[in-house]
């Protein structure tokens, strides 16, 4: 390849980067400032001093450290549900051939990225009737059910990549196909599920409409409510907002940091290796 | 220690016909080696025996007990997979140590096992490593040892050597014979390389479309080839082809001129080893044939002409001399009657010797 | 493998997939009857009798029908910026080693997922500042910058699929950088590229909060936005609101249908073959 | 029409050196093998010669033109890859004519092309195929027919053959040994197969660890290698090395005795070659060796003794003849002295004849 091109296509990189980085990293830059911001406005002018009051004001609220718990709890067992749900299908998908297979995985694709929002409703209406609705379990179950198709597809094509060769070895070396998932499938895909772990966890920490929606009490409310509620409510103190967003995105942050070395190995798989 | 037996095996796949009434019977103790080309079955024949696939009819006998339904482990067979097919995530040790592990064997008895294997394969240096960390051999060792680790009665190995370079493929070959000659097990050998089956084989079994084509010594197939499909398979180079129609009392075509032969067709095809062409008459019944020299081929150890008959259709010779010949030159050859082969129009032998 | 180890694993899946559908097609089935019934209740009891009156009130509104054009344009822009930055950003990313490679993925990687609604308020900010408020490019721009990472991701990993050695023969063919995406990266990437047009797609017409925020006229708003707005206002007809929302799926249906041999394929790569 | 020169080629990756001041020449028309084992630089220094890789330092000429910063397009090479690289969305026909739609050739020049070179390859069948609808041996000339198509000056080749089956595979190599030898343009090939490169090449030269060890015809590296690891690498099976001590006036080790031996070193070690083992003594000065057979590799057309000598050292005697011989038994066999290389402490040829 000639100097140029390698030239040109990098340019193009850094362009869509940086424009990805413009719409992110502004808004990304003025929460961490106005939280730390005496004037509670709204603008990109006039912050004030520097204060930690913000952060005392919402930690004063005994909703807000409740909606924190909530989320974890939400957000790790939606989580657990669809990985722990997800492992025993991706293998069935990946490795077993049995009737009715086809129809099964395009359920599953077809309820991939599916516009959930609009069985909301319906959705509310029946765990009314199960006695379901405003219960933490009734939370947990549907984020669990609404990530397990992208998890399910995600982790399919990861248990995909292990050969086959290396399963019929297990086969013969004696390892029944529960130890076989436990002593190499999961093993093998584990980047992946960590990294599938990581995506659960922040798309359901995310989700805002699901606990508003089957939620009633506020003592049960996850913290992405609690924050729109409190907020939305009267008239917003902007510092104080800012200070709960970053406190959002504290648990993020973190997970993020753990699984990085995974997302990494997770990106460059299958990666050019010559 | 263990013969394997299959009766009638039939294997359909979603509606082709892979394995085609397979009788076959591999001795206890012997290297057996199922020999084809890809999509001959000889994959599919030893995933059958191994219990990783089901027939569907017929019998899997393992010395007289039919195992149909078994799995891998309880008809006690370890297998060497073409890719090696190492745990990639686990040390060289608990490779080989998986097997045990998966049998909830002690401790000390894995430690000692492992051992002994490592010590045999000279896979001690390496225990610590991951497969990522080791050579081609390297990998092929370990494989091998997770196999041995379980003393199983069988061995059955899935072209174990064809992704190793040429140079250490006939090196971990030769290991491989001398392991299987001392351990005295069963073992038995998928390939699609003519030279691994000649070498390795006590018995070879050639396959071709799911159809068993010819079974014996290495020797006896080579020397005594029940068709033209066998013939062209064993060899290197490939056995040179003449199709003859019969003239009066003798058989010729453009090239060569057989007398005193008998057969039926009027129709037949000679076959010629490419070493069964010499440069020089021996006997008076020779057969000659004159060869227009157009490149060849020198390995040092022997040399292969590859040339043009008078017909235009490509002919080898094969000579453990380096000869001093000039292409575009012609020249004339000879052939012991007796070395060459007939075929009917069936690809049959005819009259075997 | 023993035949009740297949039947475990099968029962597995089947249970699995069960739980989905249980969770998900009841709420489902409730929308599609609910919509053609005469009385707007909100329980599974008395739906009175079949009419379509729902579906005429709905279309009535000039603005439902704005909506879905608005919807259409909004989701099917935010889909294309996302595709064709995606598509040189994972070419990049998949082929070449520059300078600030892994920055720029780890980049990539955190806003993978990233929980944007913590962001949206100062995206507000700066989106007045920059007079894209209220615009139907400001949120085709969002929505797309908000797909890219995961679009990106999924895209390099089907061009890390493609041998090296093609992309040399090509080179040795002398096709250039760009004719190489075009006509050896692109055909051989189309059957996740479907895919990912279709999941971005969807994403983007389920998406409520960014043009909820980033938008005031009621004549720009999408679908989504609308049914919210409308049916939250005041007084809900139920039977309207399921009406709508039949409405609202059709689109993504349209889609899946064109799009399944491809998501099929797409779910398949890398499968076992033996 | 075109020679290649490398002049002082380095190549660093990441710190490590693949190539050290390589220098090559190649000539204009000939049929240039580099051959290596895997990790010996050959196909960075293939890549190199293409312009798909840059060189750390040095420059590469082809008729004496400085092409170090050239595309593989202005070079003028073609390239075949060892998997083949066909664009599997495109048929056959539209992998053929790739890379003149590249350089925008008009329809009617295409399909002229695209029928010459499908044509001479045997391809007309299979032009509506796609690629994964191709055997192996049927990918490969199609991916010779891309390279063909555009009258390229030079071809490079990397390892064309080595994910064929053994069978087809010396089918092709022959094959290409003529397209070659029609074409009279220069070719240059790698791979890590002896054979291949004995067989194939006017010259061939051998790397390792990312130096030049030699460079010649095959018969002369074959017969006149410079050093130990030259003479092991070529020649199936391995060349033989025994470690000698010098004992007053002769050379010895367990298994031989070298009288008459010229050389200044203490310890040196002799190679021989596996078909320089003789069953019979010939001459007078032939050198004993007492072998114990262990088993026996028979190809049809020759044989190997793999054998344990008096030291327990592994010995391989090559054999046109299959002989009838018994493992476990001992016998006496014969090396002229002649055919006895000696070699230095440092591996280098002693006294090179």
């Amino acid at each position: 390849m000639k100097t140029e091109d390698i030239k040109i296509t990098a340019i193009l990189a850094y362009i869509t980067l940086i424009f990805l980085a413009f719409l992110f990293i502004i808004p990304f830059v003025w929460v961490f400032v106005e939280g730390f911001a005496s004037v509670g406005n709204i603008g990109f002018g006039d912050f004030g001093t520097f204060t930690l009051s913000s952060y005392y004001a919402i930690f004063r609220s005994k909703y807000f450290v409740l909606s924190i718990e909530n989320g974890l709890i939400q957000s790790f067992g939606g989580t657990a549900v669809s990985i722990v749900l997800a492992i025993f299908a991706s293998y069935v998908f990946s490795r077993k051939r049995f009737p009715l297979r086809n129809a099964l995985i395009l359920t599953v694709l077809f309820f991939t990225g599916f516009p959930v929002f609009s069985l909301l409703i319906p959705m509310y209406v029946f765990y009314q009737n199960v006695n379901l609705y405003n219960t933490q379990v009734g939370v947990i179950l549907v984020l669990g059910v609404l990530n397990l198709p992208i998890t399910i597809w995600i982790m399919k094509n990861s248990f995909d990549q292990i050969p086959k060769s290396i399963e019929r070895a297990a086969m013969v070396d004696g390892a029944s196909p529960y130890q076989t998932i436990i002593h190499v499938f999961l093993p093998l895909a584990f980047p992946t599920i960590a990294v599938l772990i990581l995506l659960d966890f922040i798309t359901n920490w995310g989700n805002f409409y699901v606990p508003y929606i089957l939620l009633s009490s506020r003592h049960l409310f996850p913290i992405a409510v609690y924050i729109y509620t409190y907020f939305g409510a009267y008239s917003v103190k902007y510092n104080e907002l800012a200070a709960a967003s970053v406190i959002y995105m504290i648990p993020t942050l973190i997970l993020y940091i753990f699984a990085q070395k995974y997302l990494i190995k997770a990106f460059s798989v299958g990666g050019v290796k010559g | 220690m263990v013969s394997v037996k299959l009766v009638n095996i039939n294997k359909k796949f979603s509606g082709t016909t892979v394995l085609k009434d397979m009788n076959l019977e591999v001795q206890d103790g012997e290297f057996f080696i199922l020999l084809g080309a890809s999509g001959s079955g000889k994959s599919t024949t030893l995933n059958i025996i191994a219990g990783l696939e089901k027939a569907t009819s017929g019998d899997i006998l393992f010395d007289d007990r039919i195992v149909n339904k078994m799995g891998p482990v309880q008809r006690g067979v370890a297998m060497v997979f073409q890719d090696y097919a190492l745990y990639p995530h686990l040390t060289v040790r608990n490779n080989i140590a998986f097997p045990l592990k998966m049998r909830k064997a002690s401790k000390e008895f894995i430690e000692k096992k492992v051992g002994e294997v490592s010590n045999v394969l000279g896979l001690e240096k390496y225990l610590d490593r991951y497969p990522r960390e080791l050579s081609g051999g390297q990998a092929q060792r370990v494989s091998l040892g997770r196999a041995l680790v379980r003393d199983p009665d069988i061995f059955l190995l899935d072209e174990p050597l064809s992704n190793l370079d040429a140079k250490i493929r006939s090196q971990i070959r030769v290991e491989l014979k001398l392991i299987q000659e001392n351990l005295g097990k069963t073992f038995i050998y998928v390939t699609h390389d003519q030279q691994e089956a000649m070498s390795l084989g006590d018995r070879i079994a050639i396959l071709r479309h799911g159809k068993l084509e010819q079974v014996g010594s290495p020797m006896e197939v080579y020397k005594d080839p029940v068709n033209q499909y066998v013939a062209a398979f064993l060899g290197e180079p490939e056995i040179n082809f003449f199709e003859l129609t019969r003239n009066s009392n003798m058989y010729s075509s453009e090239e060569i001129i057989l007398k005193g032969i008998e057969a039926e067709e009027n129709e037949i095809t000679a076959g010629i080893r490419p070493e069964s062409i010499k440069l020089k008459k021996e006997r008076d019944n020779d057969v000659e044939i004159k060869i227009k020299i157009q490149t060849f081929e020198s390995f040092g150890s022997y040399s292969v002409i590859i040339g043009k008959a008078r017909s235009g259709k490509e002919v080898r010779v094969r000579l453990a001399e380096i000869p001093e010949i000039k292409p575009s030159t012609e020249m004339a050859m000879y052939v012991p009657l007796d070395e060459i082969y007939l075929f009917g129009k069936d690809g049959n032998r005819i009259g075997k010797k």
